[in-house]
C-alpha cells in the first residue's frame, strides 16, 4: 500500500486523516438533535471550518517551530495578510475565492521573506521578540494608520459600491469556487441526528488534506531532516558544511504561506478581515496549538487546534439556562451547587478551564495530546501482550 | 441570481467528495424552508450575543442579565416589566406567536473574529432567528454584516459609531443605541450655556474608526456653538497611560479637553487628566473644562470621584421617570439588586421590539420583521416617543445629557440627567455626509431563501 | 523645552513601571532560566491586593437612612465602614485613604508566598523541560489567575485612589526656574518614580552586597558551576523567585492610582515586559533597567503632536521599531550575555 | 608545501596575546600534532582554522587558498571537517540520519532545496551511510537515537560524520579527553585504521602522550601562544626545550 512517494506506515496514516477528514461533519455530532448533549455536538460548519483553516496554519507553524525550533511570536501577521488578500480581490475582481488565495500564498510569502530575513539574524528569544515586533506593528499599524487599506477596527469588507470587475450577472453573491458557493449546506436527517455537510468546510478540508500530504513530505525529505538537524545541534551542522540560514528562512517562508493560505481560507469562508487577526494573542494561540497538541509531530498541532477552538466556541456557550436543563433532575440545593460550581468552568468563565487544561496537559503530558494518545495506545498494547504473557505462562500447567 | 445563505437545503454540489452519503436514500430533508431558521416547533430561540471575556465582560453581563429578564416577560413570568407600558400592545406575554421564546448565548470577547464565529455557531447550529448585544462598534457592525449573508435580523446593542447605521448600514440590521452625531447634537448646547461660545477645545481620540466619527461629530457641533478646536490627538487603544498625551494640553492653548475614548481608555485618561491638575487648572482666563462625549455607568463607576461635574451623553438612564422606565428599573431591580445600565436598557427592549414586529408581521421572515420595523412609532419603552427610521434603521428618541453628580448617594446615581434633548435637535438627514452621504445604502433585505 | 521636560518625566515615569516588571522578569530568567508568561498576572495580583486592602478597610455595616430612598424607592441603606467605627472617624478615613501605600506592607508577604508556592509547587518541575513547556504552563498559569480575579472582582477597572495627600500636582517647573504652571506633575507619580528608583536600588544593593546575592549573580553566570560548590542553589532560586514576584507585586501596588486596576492589566503588560527584558539583554539585570527607561522615554516622545504629526502611528509602533533596531545592531541586546536564551 | 600552511598568525583576546607568531605547515597525508600546556593556545589556534575565529594578524591557506573571513561551513565545504573535544552530534536524531546528513552536504553542498524527494528514497546516500557505519563498526547501531548512547560511541559517531564527507582535513580536538584507557586505546586502533584506508591528513590536538607518540608523524609544541619546536615524535620525546616547558611540568 504504498502512494504519492509515501511508505506503507505514512500512506495508512495519510488514508485515515482524509477518512477522519471527510467524515468530520458525522463524527462531530455524536448526539442526536434536541438531547441535553446536542449541546457538545460540534458539526456546524463555522466550525469544522476553524478547525480545518487552524489546522492548517498549525501545521504551517509546525514545519518551523516543530522542526527547526525557531519560535516565532509573529505568524498571525501572515494570517493578517492572507486575508486582507482575498478579501480585496473579492473587492476588485470578484466572489471567485481562487485568484484571492493565490495572491495571499504569494503576498505572505514575500512578507515571510522579508521578516524572515531580518528576523533570522537571531536566535532562540531574540528571534522571537523580533518577529513578534514585526507583528505587533503589522497589527497596530493595520488597526489605525492603515485604515484606507484594512478598514480598521470595522475590518475589510466588500461594499455594494466596489469595483468587482470580474463578477459576471449570474455570478454567487458571497465566496464561491467556480460556482460553488461556499456557505451552502446540504443537511441529513438520520433519526434523531442531523448531520450537515458544508461546501465550504469541504473545500478547507480538500486543502487541508493537501497541505497536510505536503507536511508530511517535508517531514520526510531531506529539506525535513536538514531542519530537524538545525534543531538539535546548530554547531554541529555548521561544521557538517551546511548553511541554516536559508534551511530556516524556507521553512519560514514556508509556513509563512501556510499561515497565508489559512487567513485567506478564513475570508473565503467569511468576506471579512479584521485587524485583530494579526494580534499577538492570535500570534499565541497558535504557539498554544501547536505545543499542546505536540510540537514536531505531524498530528499534534491539528489536536492542539481542534482542541482550542471546540473550547473556545462549544464551552463559552454553556449558560445558566443551560445548566439548568442539565442538573434540574437534582434536588434543588444540589442543583444550584453544582452551578455555582459550574461558574467556574463554563460560560463566561471558559478560559479559566482552557488555562487549567493547559497546565494539566503540559505537566502530565509533556509531548502534547499525541503524547496523550500514545501513552493509551501503548497501555492498550501492553494489556494485550500482558494477556498474551499470561496465557502462555499459564498454558505449560495445563 | 443566487442569494447567498447558509442552510440552504440544495444537492451538495461537490458530488465527488460526499458521493457516499449522498447515496443514501430517503433521509434528505427535502422541505425547504421559507427562510433562514424558520421556527417550526413550539419554540423559536433568539441568540444573545454579548462580550463575556475582554475589558467589557461587566457590559455585556449586564445585557445578558436584560436580555433574560426580557425572555422572561415575553413569556409571560416575572411582573411583564416595560410590556406594560409598551404603546403597542401585541404581545400578550405568551412568548412571540405562541410560541415559547428560548435563547442561547455567546461570547464576542469583543473581536470580530469570535463575535462572528459565535454568531455563526447560533445561526448554524441553534438556529436563531435574530442575534441581539454586542458592545463595540467593531463588533456590531462585523455581526450586522453576517445576519445580513445569513438572512436573520440584527439588533445592535451598545455601539456609537455612526458607521453602524451610516456607511455599513444594513437592510437586516437595527440600532436602537443612539450614535456619535446624536452625542454631538445634544452636547451642543449644554456645552454652550455651561461653558459659553469662547472655549478653545483639545481632543484626545482612540485611534479607531468609533473614536473618529466621535470626534468629527463633536468637532463639528462644538464648532457650531463658536468653539475653536486646538487639536485632535489620536491615542493608541489600551494606552494605558495617557500622561504624554495629557501633558501637552495645559500649555497648548486649549481651555477644554474632550475625551473621546471609551470603556478602560476612558476611565484612565479621564483619571490620569484630573490627576494632571487640569480639573483645576485656568487657562485663557477660564476655568478649565473636561468633557466626556459618551458616558456608560460602569465607565462612570470605573472613574469612581474624577467624573464629578463632567459633561457627558448617554443613551437612557434608570433615573428617568417615564412610566416605562421606572417599570423596567422596577422589575430588573428586584431580580438582580441593581438598577440597569443603557446598554441593559438597549438590549431589553430590542428584544421586546423584535418580538412586537414579529407579532404585528405575523411572521418570522426577517424581511416581513424588518418591514415592521421600518418606521414604527412608539412611547413606553424610555425616551418618550421613538422612531425606527426606516431610511437606515437608526432609532431615534430623546438624547440624555448628564454630568457627574457633585454628591453621589449611592454607587448608582454618580452621574445625574441634566437635560433630556429633544429628539428634533438630534436629527439628521440619512444622506447626511458623516453617515456615507449618498452612496450608502441598506442593499436588499435577505430572508436567506 | 518645557514640553520636553515634561515628556522626560513621562518617560521616566513609563520607564519606571517597566523597568520594575522587566527586573523580576529578567531575575527569574536569569536565576532559573524560566520564561515567565505569569509574570504580569503577578504585578495584577499585586496590584488587587491594593484593591482587597482597600475593600477590606471598606468593610461595611448597613445603616439606614430614613430621609433618603434608593433606586427602587425603599429608603436608602447607606454603608459605614467597620474601621470608623472601631478606630474613631478620623484614624478609619486615614486607613481608607491611605490603603493603598498600606497596601505595600500588605503586598510583600503576600507576593513572597505566592513567589514561593508557585515556585515549589509548579515552577520548579519546569527547570529542566523546553522553554516551550514553561511558556504554556505559564501562560495557563496566568489564565487561570485573571480568570479567578475576574471571579472575584469583576471586569470592570476599579478605582484605587492615591491618597489625598499625594492627590493634586506639584509645580515641578518652578524648581528648574521656568514660570509657574508650565510644567506641573502629579505627586503620585514624582512618589511612582522614587518608589521605583528605590526598589530597584534595593535589589541591586541586596544582589551586590549580601552574600546571598553573591551566590545568585555567580549561580546566574554559571548555574552548574556554582551547584558543583555545594551550595544549595535551589533554596536560593526559590527565594529569588519570591523576591521577583514581590517586587512585579508592588510594582502593581504603587501603580493602582496611576492604572485604574482591571483583571486583564497583566496581559497589557505581559508583551511589552517582554521586549524590555530582550531589548536590555537576555540574563542582564541593568540591560532591563537601562531598556525600561529607553523605551518608557522614546514611547514618550514619539507621543508628541510635533513627531507625530511627521510619522502618523509611530507612538503606536515606536517600542517595537526600536526593539528591531536594537536587535539587529546589537545581537544581545543593550548589555546581554552570549548563550543565554539563545538557542 | 604543506595542506595547511600557517603563516605568522597573531590573535589578541583584550589584554591577553592568545596567539602570536605562528607558523606551521601540516604536510599532505600525515598526522600533525599539536601539544602544548594548558593556555598554550591550542584550541584558539584550532579556531582559527574553521572559521570560528578570525585572527589579528597572519594568514591561514588551505590548499593553497585562504580560509580567512570565511563561514565554518564554507570552510568544511573546502575539505575541512572537525570533531570536537565533546561530540557534537545530533542528538535527537538516529544514528543513520546523523551520517546521512553528512552525506547530503557532501553531495549537495552548502544548501540545496529538496522538500519533495523522501529521504529513504536517496538509495545513493542510504548506501553511502551504511558503508559509513559499517566502517566505524555502528551499523547495528544504526536506528538508535544519538543521545541515548555512551560517550564513546558519540565520538565513533561523530568520527563517522566527519569521514562521511571525505575531508581532506582532519582536527581533532582531543578526541580522547575524559575517556578510559581501553577507550583511548580503540579510538587510537579507529584512527589508525581510518589513516590505512584513506588519504587523509589530520591535525590532532591532544593532552595525553600516550595519544600523540602513537599517531603523530609530525608534532609541533605550542607554548603561550607561540610555537616552540617542530619535530618528528622521537625527536621531540628528547627535546630538552620541551621538557623544560611542557614535559619537565610533570617530571
Amino acid at each position: 500500500m504504498k502512494m504519492l512517494g509515501l511508505s506503507n506506515k505514512d500512506t495508512r496514516f495519510l488514508l485515515i486523516v482524509i477518512a477522519l477528514t471527510l467524515l468530520t461533519p458525522i463524527i462531530l455530532q455524536p448526539f442526536p438533535e434536541g438531547s441535553s448533549l446536542a449541546q457538545f455536538n460540534a458539526g456546524y460548519p463555522d466550525l469544522m471550518q476553524r478547525f480545518a483553516i487552524f489546522g492548517i496554519f498549525a501545521i504551517g507553524f509546525n514545519i518551523l517551530f516543530g522542526l527547526t525550533g525557531y519560535l516565532s511570536f509573529g505568524h498571525a501577521a501572515f494570517l493578517g495578510v492572507g486575508s486582507y488578500s482575498v478579501v480585496w480581490m473579492y473587492k476588485l475582481l470578484g466572489y471567485n475565492v481562487v485568484p484571492g488565495i493565490l495572491l495571499a500564498i504569494v503576498v505572505s510569502g514575500l512578507f515571510a521573506l522579508l521578516i524572515g530575513f531580518i528576523s533570522l539574524r537571531r536566535s532562540g528569544i531574540y528571534f522571537s521578540i523580533l518577529t513578534l515586533a514585526f507583528a505587533q506593528m503589522s497589527y497596530n499599524l493595520a488597526y489605525s494608520v492603515l485604515t484606507p487599506l484594512t478598514n480598521g477596527e470595522t475590518g475589510l469588507q466588500v461594499y455594494t459600491n466596489d469595483a468587482q470587475v470580474l463578477m459576471g450577472a449570474g455570478a454567487p453573491n458571497s465566496p464561491h469556487f467556480f460556482g460553488i458557493v461556499m456557505n451552502e449546506s446540504s443537511k441529513l436527517n438520520l433519526g434523531g441526528w442531523e448531520f450537515t455537510f458544508n461546501n465550504g468546510y469541504y473545500f478547507c478540508a480538500i486543502v487541508a488534506i493537501l497541505v497536510f500530504y505536503l507536511s508530511l513530505r517535508i517531514f520526510r525529505s531531506p529539506f525535513g531532516l536538514m531542519l530537524r538537524a538545525i534543531k538539535t545541534n546548530q554547531t554541529r551542522l555548521n561544521y557538517t558544511g551546511l548553511n541554516a540560514r536559508p534551511y530556516t528562512l524556507a521553512a519560514f517562508v514556508i509556513s509563512g504561506m501556510y499561515a497565508g493560505l489559512a487567513g485567506a481560507l478564513m475570508a473565503s469562508m467569511d468576506p471579512l478581515a479584521g485587524a485583530e487577526r494579526m494580534q499577538w494573542t492570535a500570534s499565541g494561540e497558535v504557539v498554544l496549538m501547536t505545543i499542546l497538541g505536540g510540537a514536531g509531530t505531524l498530528m499534534g498541532p491539528i489536536l492542539g487546534a481542534g482542541f482550542i477552538k471546540y473550547f473556545e466556541n462549544i464551552f463559552s456557550k454553556i449558560n445558566d439556562q443551560v445548566l439548568h436543563g442539565w442538573f434540574a433532575f437534582l434536588p434543588d440545593g444540589l442543583e444550584n451547587f453544582i452551578i455555582g460550581v459550574s461558574h467556574f468552568f463554563v460560560g463566561k468563565s471558559w478560559h479559566l478551564t482552557l488555562g487549567l487544561l493547559f497546565m494539566l496537559v503540559v505537566i502530565f503530558l509533556p509531548g502534547g495530546l499525541v503524547e496523550g494518545g500514545q501513552r493509551i495506545a501503548r497501555a492498550f498494547r501492553n494489556r494485550k501482550s500482558k494477556d498474551d504473557g499470561a496465557q502462555a505462562r499459564t498454558q505449560p500447567a495445563e | 441570481m443566487s442569494k447567498s445563505n447558509f442552510t440552504r437545503r440544495g444537492l451538495l454540489k461537490t458530488g465527488a467528495v460526499s458521493g457516499a452519503g449522498l447515496a443514501l436514500p430517503t433521509i434528505f430533508t427535502s422541505a425547504a424552508s421559507a427562510f433562514t431558521n424558520e421556527p417550526t416547533g413550539g419554540t423559536v430561540t433568539l441568540g444573545f450575543n454579548v462580550p463575556q471575556t475582554g475589558p467589557y465582560a461587566d457590559e455585556g453581563l449586564d445585557e445578558l442579565r436584560a436580555q433574560e429578564l426580557a425572555v422572561e416577560h415575553l413569556n409571560g413570568m416575572g411582573d411583564g416589566g416595560m410590556l406594560n407600558t409598551f404603546s403597542s400592545q401585541a404581545l400578550e406575554g405568551n412568548g412571540i406567536l405562541g410560541k415559547k421564546v428560548q435563547f442561547v448565548t455567546g461570547d464576542t470577547q469583543t473581536k470580530s473574529d469570535a463575535a462572528r464565529a459565535s454568531a455563526k455557531s447560533m445561526i448554524e447550529k441553534d438556529g436563531v432567528t435574530m442575534i441581539n448585544g454586542g458592545s463595540s462598534s467593531g463588533v456590531a457592525i462585523a455581526v450586522q454584516g453576517l445576519c445580513q449573508e445569513a438572512g436573520i435580523i440584527f439588533m445592535a446593542g451598545l455601539t456609537h459609531s455612526n458607521d453602524t447605521t451610516g456607511k455599513d448600514r444594513k437592510a437586516n440590521g437595527f440600532r436602537h443605541f443612539f450614535n456619535g452625531y446624536m452625542s454631538g447634537a445634544a452636547l451642543g448646547p449644554v456645552l454652550k450655556n455651561a461653558y459659553g461660545t469662547d472655549r478653545r477645545a483639545y481632543h484626545l481620540t482612540a485611534d479607531y474608526t468609533w473614536g473618529w466619527t466621535q470626534q468629527e461629530s463633536i468637532q463639528a457641533s462644538t464648532e457650531a456653538i463658536g468653539w475653536e478646536t486646538v487639536n485632535n490627538v489620536l491615542t493608541p487603544v489600551g494606552a494605558g497611560d495617557f500622561s504624554s498625551y495629557i501633558t501637552p494640553v495645559l500649555n497648548s492653548g486649549a481651555d477644554v479637553l474632550i475625551l473621546n475614548h471609551y470603556g478602560g481608555d476612558m476611565v484612565n485618561s479621564l483619571t490620569q487628566a484630573v490627576q494632571f491638575g487640569l480639573r483645576d487648572a485656568q487657562a485663557n482666563g477660564k476655568d478649565f473644562e473636561i468633557v466626556v462625549p459618551l458616558y456608560s455607568e460602569l465607565m462612570a463607576a470605573g472613574a469612581g470621584e474624577n467624573i464629578k461635574g463632567v459633561y457627558g451623553s448617554m443613551n437612557w438612564n434608570w433615573q428617568l421617570s417615564d412610566a416605562g422606565t421606572q417599570a423596567f428599573v422596577k422589575s430588573f431591580g428586584e431580580k438582580y439588586g441593581r438598577p440597569p445600565s443603557n446598554s441593559a436598557h438597549t438590549c431589553y427592549v430590542q428584544t421586546l421590539l423584535y418580538a412586537d414586529a414579529v407579532t404585528r408581521a405575523g411572521s418570522f421572515n426577517p424581511c416581513a420583521v424588518a418591514e415592521a420595523l421600518e418606521g414604527f412609532e412608539f412611547d413606553g419603552l424610555g425616551n418618550g416617543p421613538t422612531l425606527y427610521r426606516a431610511e437606515d434603521h437608526q432609532c431615534f428618541k430623546d438624547v440624555l445629557v448628564m454630568k457627574g453628580a457633585e454628591n453621589p448617594t449611592t454607587e448608582y446615581d454618580t452621574l445625574e440627567i441634566v437635560e433630556q434633548t429633544p429628539v428634533e435637535q438630534v436629527m439628521y438627514e440619512p444622506n447626511h455626509p458623516m453617515f456615507g452621504g449618498d452612496e450608502a445604502s441598506l442593499g436588499e433585505c435577505n430572508d436567506g431563501a | 523645552m518645557d514640553a520636553i521636560i515634561l515628556q522626560i518625566l513621562n518617560g521616566l515615569d513609563k520607564g519606571s513601571a517597566y523597568a520594575l516588571i522587566a527586573l523580576g522578569l529578567t531575575l527569574i530568567f536569569g536565576t532559573l532560566g524560566v520564561v515567565n508568561f505569569a509574570h504580569g498576572a503577578l504585578f495584577m495580583i499585586g496590584a488587587f491586593v491594593a484593591v482587597t486592602l482597600q475593600r477590606i478597610f471598606g468593610l461595611s455595616y448597613e445603616e439606614v437612612d430614613p430621609d433618603k430612598t434608593d433606586f427602587l424607592g425603599n429608603p436608602l441603606v447607606v454603608d459605614k465602614p467597620y474601621v470608623e467605627k472601631w478606630f474613631g472617624a478620623d484614624f478609619g478615613a486615614w486607613l481608607i485613604d491611605w490603603s493603598v501605600p498600606l497596601a505595600i506592607i500588605a503586598a510583600i508577604p503576600v507576593m513572597l508566598i505566592v513567589g514561593f508556592v508557585m515556585e515549589r509547587g509548579l515552577i520548579k518541575h519546569f527547570y529542566k523541560r523546553p522553554h516551550a513547556d514553561q511558556i504554556l504552563v505559564t501562560f495557563g498559569l496566568a489564565i487561570v489567575l485573571q480568570e479567578l480575579i475576574k471571579y472575584f472582582f469583576g471586569a470592570n477597572p476599579i478605582q484605587t485612589g492615591a491618597p489625598d495627600a499625594f492627590a493634586g500636582s506639584m509645580d515641578f517647573g518652578v524648581l528648574l526656574g521656568f514660570d509657574p504652571n508650565v510644567i506641573i506633575y502629579p505627586y503620585w507619580r514624582l512618589v511612582y518614580f522614587l518608589f521605583a528608583a528605590l526598589v530597584i536600588g534595593g535589589v541591586f544593593a541586596f544582589l551586590q552586597f549580601t552574600t546571598f546575592g553573591m551566590v545568585v549573580r555567580a549561580g546566574m553566570a554559571d548555574r552548574e558551576t556554582v551547584g558543583l560548590l555545594g551550595i544549595n542553589i535551589d533554596k536560593r532560586f526559590t527565594l529569588m523567585f519570591g523576591l521577583a514576584a514581590a517586587v512585579a507585586g508592588v510594582a502593581g501596588v504603587m501603580y493602582t492610582p496611576i492604572l485604574a486596576p482591571n483583571y486583564h492589566m497583566g496581559m497589557d503588560f505581559l508583551v511589552l515586559s517582554f521586549v524590555v527584558v530582550v531589548v536590555g539583554g537576555m540574563g542582564s539585570l541593568p540591560g532591563a533597567v537601562a531598556a525600561g527607561f529607553l523605551l518608557g522615554i522614546l514611547q514618550s516622545f514619539a507621543s508628541m503632536n510635533e513627531i507625530k504629526s511627521l510619522i502618523p502611528g509611530i507612538d503606536q509602533v515606536i517600542i517595537y521599531l526600536v526593539a528591531i533596531l536594537i536587535l539587529l545592531t546589537r545581537p544581545r541586546g543593550l548589555l546581554g550575555r552570549a548563550g543565554v536564551m539563545e538557542d | 608545501m604543506g595542506i595547511l600552511e600557517v603563516k605568522n598568525v597573531g590573535k589578541r583576546f583584550g589584554g591577553l596575546q592568545a596567539l602570536s607568531d605562528v607558523n606551521l605547515s601540516v604536510k599532505e597525508n600525515s598526522v600533525h600534532a599539536i601539544i602544548g600546556p594548558n593556555g598554550a593556545g591550542k584550541s584558539t589556534l584550532l579556531n582559527c582554522f574553521v572559521g570560528k575565529l578570525i585572527p589579528d594578524t597572519g594568514s591561514v591557506m588551505f590548499n593553497g587558498q585562504s580560509v580567512l573571513g570565511l563561514k565554518p561551513y564554507e570552510i568544511n565545504q573546502m575539505g575541512i571537517s572537525r570533531v570536537f573535544q565533546t561530540p557534537e552530534i545530533f542528538s535527537d536524531l538516529t544514528v543513520m540520519e546523523n551520517v546521512m546528513i553528512s552525506c547530503f552536504a557532501r553531495r549537495d553542498g552548502s544548501f540545496r532545496m529538496h522538500p519533495f524527494e523522501t529521504v529513504a528514497h536517496e538509495t545513493d546516500i542510504v548506501e553511502q551511510a551504511e558503508q559509513m557505519l559499517e566502517d566505524v563498526n555502528m551499523l547495528d547501531k544504526r536506528h538508535m537515537h544519538a543521545a541515548s548512547m555512551s560517550r564513546g560511541d558519540k565520538r565513533r559517531l561523530e568520527m563517522a560524520m566527519c569521514l562521511a564527507q571525505n575531508p581532506k582535513l582532519l582536527l581533532l580536538d582531543e578526541p580522547t579527553a575524559g575517556m578510559a584507557r581501553a577507550d583511548t586505546n580503540n579510538t587510537i586502533d579507529l584512527l589508525k585504521e581510518i589513516k590505512e584506508k584513506r588519504d587523509i591528513t589530520m591535525a590532532i590536538i591532544e593532552h595525553d602522550m600516550h595519544v600523540v607518540f602513537s599517531l603523530a608523524e609530525r608534532i609541533t609544541v605550542l607554548a603561550q601562544g607561540t610555537p616552540l619546536v617542530e619535530d618528528t615524535p622521537e625527536n621531540i620525546k628528547g627535546h630538552p626545550k620541551v621538557k623544560e616547558a611542557y614535559l619537565g611540568e610533570a617530571a
